[in-house]
């Protein structure tokens, strides 16, 4: 078995409310210096050891994210 | 003439699509989420509610039930297909529609009473509307705000294949208060508010969604 | 791995020291265990009964008032009630053939801890019970209490509780059709979160919950088991649990429960297919007290006992003891009686709808209710002792010393507005201040249109749904409570409250049919609030026959307080009235050219 | 300016309505060998370079997740 997180983002160009909203309520809270917030999603998957690279491409493009609006990254961070 | 509305787990307003089918005269057809054909339908309505509980993203998962591959393939040969809120999101997903629904820019669910432009009344599902028509139904979604490549909304524009316009404010952040969209060949309609709510002024704000309905009928006898 | 605690071994080790304290019973209640059982509990009975006999479950404190309803309920007033007081929630005939159901609930103290999956549970719980007796739940109400507006606590509290109830109530398909928000400084550490749910059914299709027929399979659907909100019920009702099961070597386990409404639409849907094909003999919703309370009730209510397989039931966590598998609050289940006959039907309808069912025991001669853990049997009790039987208090009762200061203290001696400019200035404060402002920020969150039945809701001061589309036949629903007349007089407080909800039914066009109640008050150990909650339960009982309509099931939520400052006594009362034809409703709000009547003084 | 990321996902112990859709959804689509999918939150933040690790951990803890049913993880991804 081995661990993969797939995070998926809101692509640039396309704004991002829940992000801003964090962004907006940092100073109010009293933390400064910090100029931009992202929200997306961050998904942990247990995945049988024969399941490839591409397999897990075609999860996070085709379920996971939605490429008119999201990108993804996949990383495997470990064998259990 | 038969409408067929589609059910997913999860999906609400099947009822209400069913009702405002009945109340246009036509048919109504119950299709399961599992269906692999359309019953010999005349048109296809994805309703409202949430599919799967939409918790993965609006419309992800009820993309890939059995019943969305005849419908997109009835679509492309000309089906007229409306998708609303949830079902609008569910095209969108399915590739049948452009662009996406992204969460509000309130963050919040709104249900409210919302004016609409009615900008396009060529498709089936619009010609009883006067162009520039302002008609007032629900909105109920927490994710509506639509979204889509400049390029994208650029052609839509282009090609009047907004159909619908938030009129008297914008409640969702959507991009150029766009409500409701068509595909090229515009038999295929989203649009994230629910006319099926006001089809009646019993149980509604207004009757002026029947209307959709009415057209959809007419235009298919007429076909 | 510790030995597994079976009734043998309880037998065996009689002088096994117990954590029967941490789990909330006093020293008199486990030894009346230990009484009923003639050995001491195993853990897991011990964890049925700790939970059973808690304030929440088996309002200990409470019961003996219940006289009041009986005693002011006459056979006229019983005549429309199909289902009342002990049952999931009270059924009423509206007519033609249709029964409405309705009840209130509280969800007080989760909502404080994590206000948005506390009050998306409590809304979730109130439809299971409405799902319990038959019928398709239709709507929703909530009445909210929460402290200062301007508070910052109020802040992560009421926008968390709104979107719960909102979210939760939205993805179910269930219209918001009205509630309440009240600020008041009382209830700042200690909101109030009170959900209705009403429901209607053909009244031949009422279901009890009860466990008969020897033979007949019981079936658990929906979520899977996890360690939700073990032991929620005792710590979050009786203040005094430390979380811990006992010798299982586990830490602390969370005491909140998380929703998936998409879940219990699901198992709406596939409930209703069930009834529909009437192979349902009994159900019970799994709420507080999970499987403790499903097993215990459906086999104290029967006329057998019952078997249960524990180990069958499908589990979300690794390694729970059987004491977690009964205490465990997983929201989203339910248990079945079916007969034998039916259970592949049964099975095909849930497969339909995608819910995990299983079998997990059957109801058996005799009169014990018996667990078994792999084959061993860890638990062997007579349902009712469980159930129905538990421990009743007369608490104290004293009106408070001060209450004569208060009702002195009256506004008599406040300045009055003079002049247009006081009195206008004296509107705007009104118009602005928190509990007479507009409520759109919270209404706005929730679907009042879905499913194309609702005739009223917000800004209207009652709800109405149309029940049957051909007839118009439909029913309209209001709850209300000043909390601070009841505080002043908790008699006349609660008529009041009862009366408002009464002609805001009425005033829509409906005809007042049956009440019920959510009666949220401070701890039942302080004798002054025992005054409060006994003179309410009274006027409300009086104030119903005078009316003449009764009183069909209701909630009683104590210990709300912080510290020793209990809350404005807050006895929420519901009214259900039934309309002929919903086209007849009279709407809220004026029109041009019409004549504005006062009736009354 | 650094680039910090902070992982939120719902404890273990805690139901996860979102990741068990999606890894009921898995096998439907023809995905095998996924056993088991969480679902949470990721957050891009672009951060000062005086805000220290403590401040992140409280932004963390006191807005970005919810301390009762969540656990979360920072890491500072690189500097820009
Ligand atoms: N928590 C709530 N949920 C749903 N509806 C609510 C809630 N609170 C208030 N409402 C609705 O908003 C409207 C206005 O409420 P309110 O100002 O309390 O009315 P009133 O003071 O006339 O009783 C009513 O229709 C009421 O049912």
């Amino acid at each position: 078995m081995a661990r993969v997180v797939v995070d998926v983002m809101p692509k640039p160009e396309i704004l991002d409310p829940q992000g801003q909203a964090v962004a907006r309520a940092l100073p109010r809270l009293g933390f400064d210096g910090i100029s931009d917030v992202r929200q997306g999603k961050h998904f942990e998957l247990e995945v049988a050891d024969d399941v490839d690279d591409e397999t897990l491409a075609k999860i996070a493009v085709g379920l996971l994210s939605n490429p008119v609006i999201e990108d993804f990254v996949v990383r495997r961070v470990g064998q259990e | 003439m038969k409408v067929g509305v589609i059910t997913f787990p999860g999906t609400l307003d099947d009822v209400d699509a069913q009702r405002a089918v009945r109340y246009a005269d036509a048919e109504a057809v119950a299709l399961w989420h599992g269906d692999t054909d359309l019953r010999g339908v005349d048109a296809v309505i994805v309703p409202g509610g949430f599919s799967y509980g939409d918790y993965l993203r609006c419309g992800a998962i009820a993309r890939f039930a059995p019943v969305m591959q005849p419908v997109v393939d009835a679509a492309r040969k000309g089906m007229p297909v409306l998708g609303i809120c949830n079902g609008f999101q569910i095209l969108c997903e399915a590739g049948l529609l452009p662009g996406a629904l992204t969460r509000n820019s309130s963050l919040h669910f709104v249900c409210r009473d919302q004016w609409l432009r009615v900008e396009n009344t060529e498709t089936p599902w619009t010609t009883r509307y006067e162009e520039g028509a302002e008609i007032m139904v629900p909105l109920k979604s927490g994710e509506g705000g639509y979204r889509a490549q400049k390029s994208t909304v650029d052609e839509l524009e282009g090609e009047g294949r907004v159909v619908f316009r938030y009129a008297g404010g914008n409640p969702n952040g959507s991009v150029n208060d766009i409500a409701g969209v068509c595909s090229a060949n515009g038999r295929v309609v989203g649009l994230m508010p629910h006319p099926e709510h006001a089809i009646d002024a019993l149980t509604g704000p207004t009757d002026h969604g029947l209307a959709m309905f009415k057209s959809l009928v007419e235009s298919v006898v007429a076909a | 791995m510790t030995q597994l605690d079976t009734v043998a071994h309880a037998a065996e080790t009689p002088d096994t020291e117990q954590p029967f304290r941490e789990l909330g019973l006093k020293d008199d209640e486990y030894a009346r265990i230990r009484e009923i059982l003639g050995r001491r509990p195993t853990d897991a009975e011990l964890a049925m009964y700790s939970v059973m006999w808690s304030e929440h479950c088996s309002y200990k404190s409470s019961k003996v008032h219940w006289k009041h309803w009986s005693a002011n309920t006459t056979p006229e007033m019983k005549a429309k009630m199909l289902a009342g007081i002990g049952e999931n929630a009270g059924v009423v005939d509206i007519g033609d053939g249709w029964a409405a159901t309705f009840k209130l609930e509280s969800h007080n103290h989760p909502s404080y801890v994590e206000p948005y999956q506390g009050a998306a549970t409590g809304v979730g719980g109130i439809v299971r019970d409405i799902m319990a007796m038959g019928a398709r739940p239709l709507a929703v109400m909530d009445p909210l209490r929460f402290g200062a507006a301007d508070h910052p606590d109020t802040r992560r509290v009421l926008p968390g509780v709104v979107a719960g109830v909102g979210g939760y109530g939205n993805c179910l398909g269930l219209p918001n059709i009205g509630g309440e928000v009240v600020f008041d400084p009382s209830y700042q550490g200690n909101p109030l979160v009170n959900a209705l749910c009403v429901g209607a059914m053909r009244a031949e299709d009422l279901h009890l919950a009860h466990a008969s027929g020897t033979g007949n399979k019981v079936i658990l659907f929906g979520a899977r088991t996890g360690l939700d909100g073990i032991g929620g019920v005792s710590v979050l009702a009786s203040d005094t649990f430390s979380g811990d099961e006992g010798g299982s070597g586990r830490k602390k386990l969370p005491s909140v429960q998380v929703g998936d409404p998409f879940t219990e639409k699901v198992l709406i849907e596939c409930c209703l297919e069930l009834f529909a094909e009437k192979i349902v003999v009994g159900i019970q919703d799994l709420g507080g007290a999970g499987l403790s309370c499903a097993t215990s009730e459906l086999a104290s209510a029967g006329d057998g006992g019952m078997r249960v397989e524990l180990d069958k039931v499908p589990l979300r966590a690794k390694g729970m003891t059987p004491a977690e598998v009964l205490s465990s609050e997983s929201q989203e289940r339910m248990c079945a009686v079916v007969r034998p006959s039916d259970v592949d039907a049964f099975m095909a309808v849930c497969r339909k709808w995608d819910v995990i069912a299983t079998e997990i025991g059957e109801v058996t001669e005799g009169d014990r209710l018996v667990i078994t853990w792999h084959g061993e049997t860890v638990v062997d009790v007579p349902p009712r002792t469980v159930a129905h039987e538990g421990p009743m208090y007369e608490r104290p009762i004293a009106r408070p010393a001060d209450q004569d200061a208060l009702i002195a203290d009256t506004p008599d001696g406040l300045t009055r507005p003079r002049g247009e400019e006081e009195l206008a200035a004296t509107l705007m404060r009104m118009v602005a201040s928190p509990n007479l402002a507009s409520r759109r920020w919270v209404t706005q969150q929730y679907d009042r249109y879905v499913r194309g039945g609702t005739v009223l809701a917000q800004p209207s001061d009652t709800g109405m749904i149309r029940i049957d589309e051909e007839t118009g036949r439909g029913v309209a629903l209001a709850t209300d409570c000043n909390a601070r007349f009841v505080k002043l007089d908790p008699y006349q407080g609660t008529q009041l409250a009862l009366a408002e909800a009464y002609r805001n039914v009425a005033v829509s066009g409906a005809t007042p049919l049956a009440v019920t109640n959510c009666l949220n008050f401070g701890s039942p150990e302080d004798p002054g609030v025992m005054w409060q909650f006994e003179q309410a339960v009274r006027g409300l009982a009086e104030g119903c026959k005078e009316l003449g309509i009764p009183v069909t099931g209701g909630n009683v939520s104590f210990y709300n307080q912080t510290g020793t400052t209990a809350i404005l006594p807050t006895p929420v009362v519901g009214v259900l009235g039934v309309i002929d034809d919903v086209r007849d409703r009279v709407p809220t709000g004026l029109g041009a050219g019409q004549t504005l009547l006062l009736l009354g003084e």
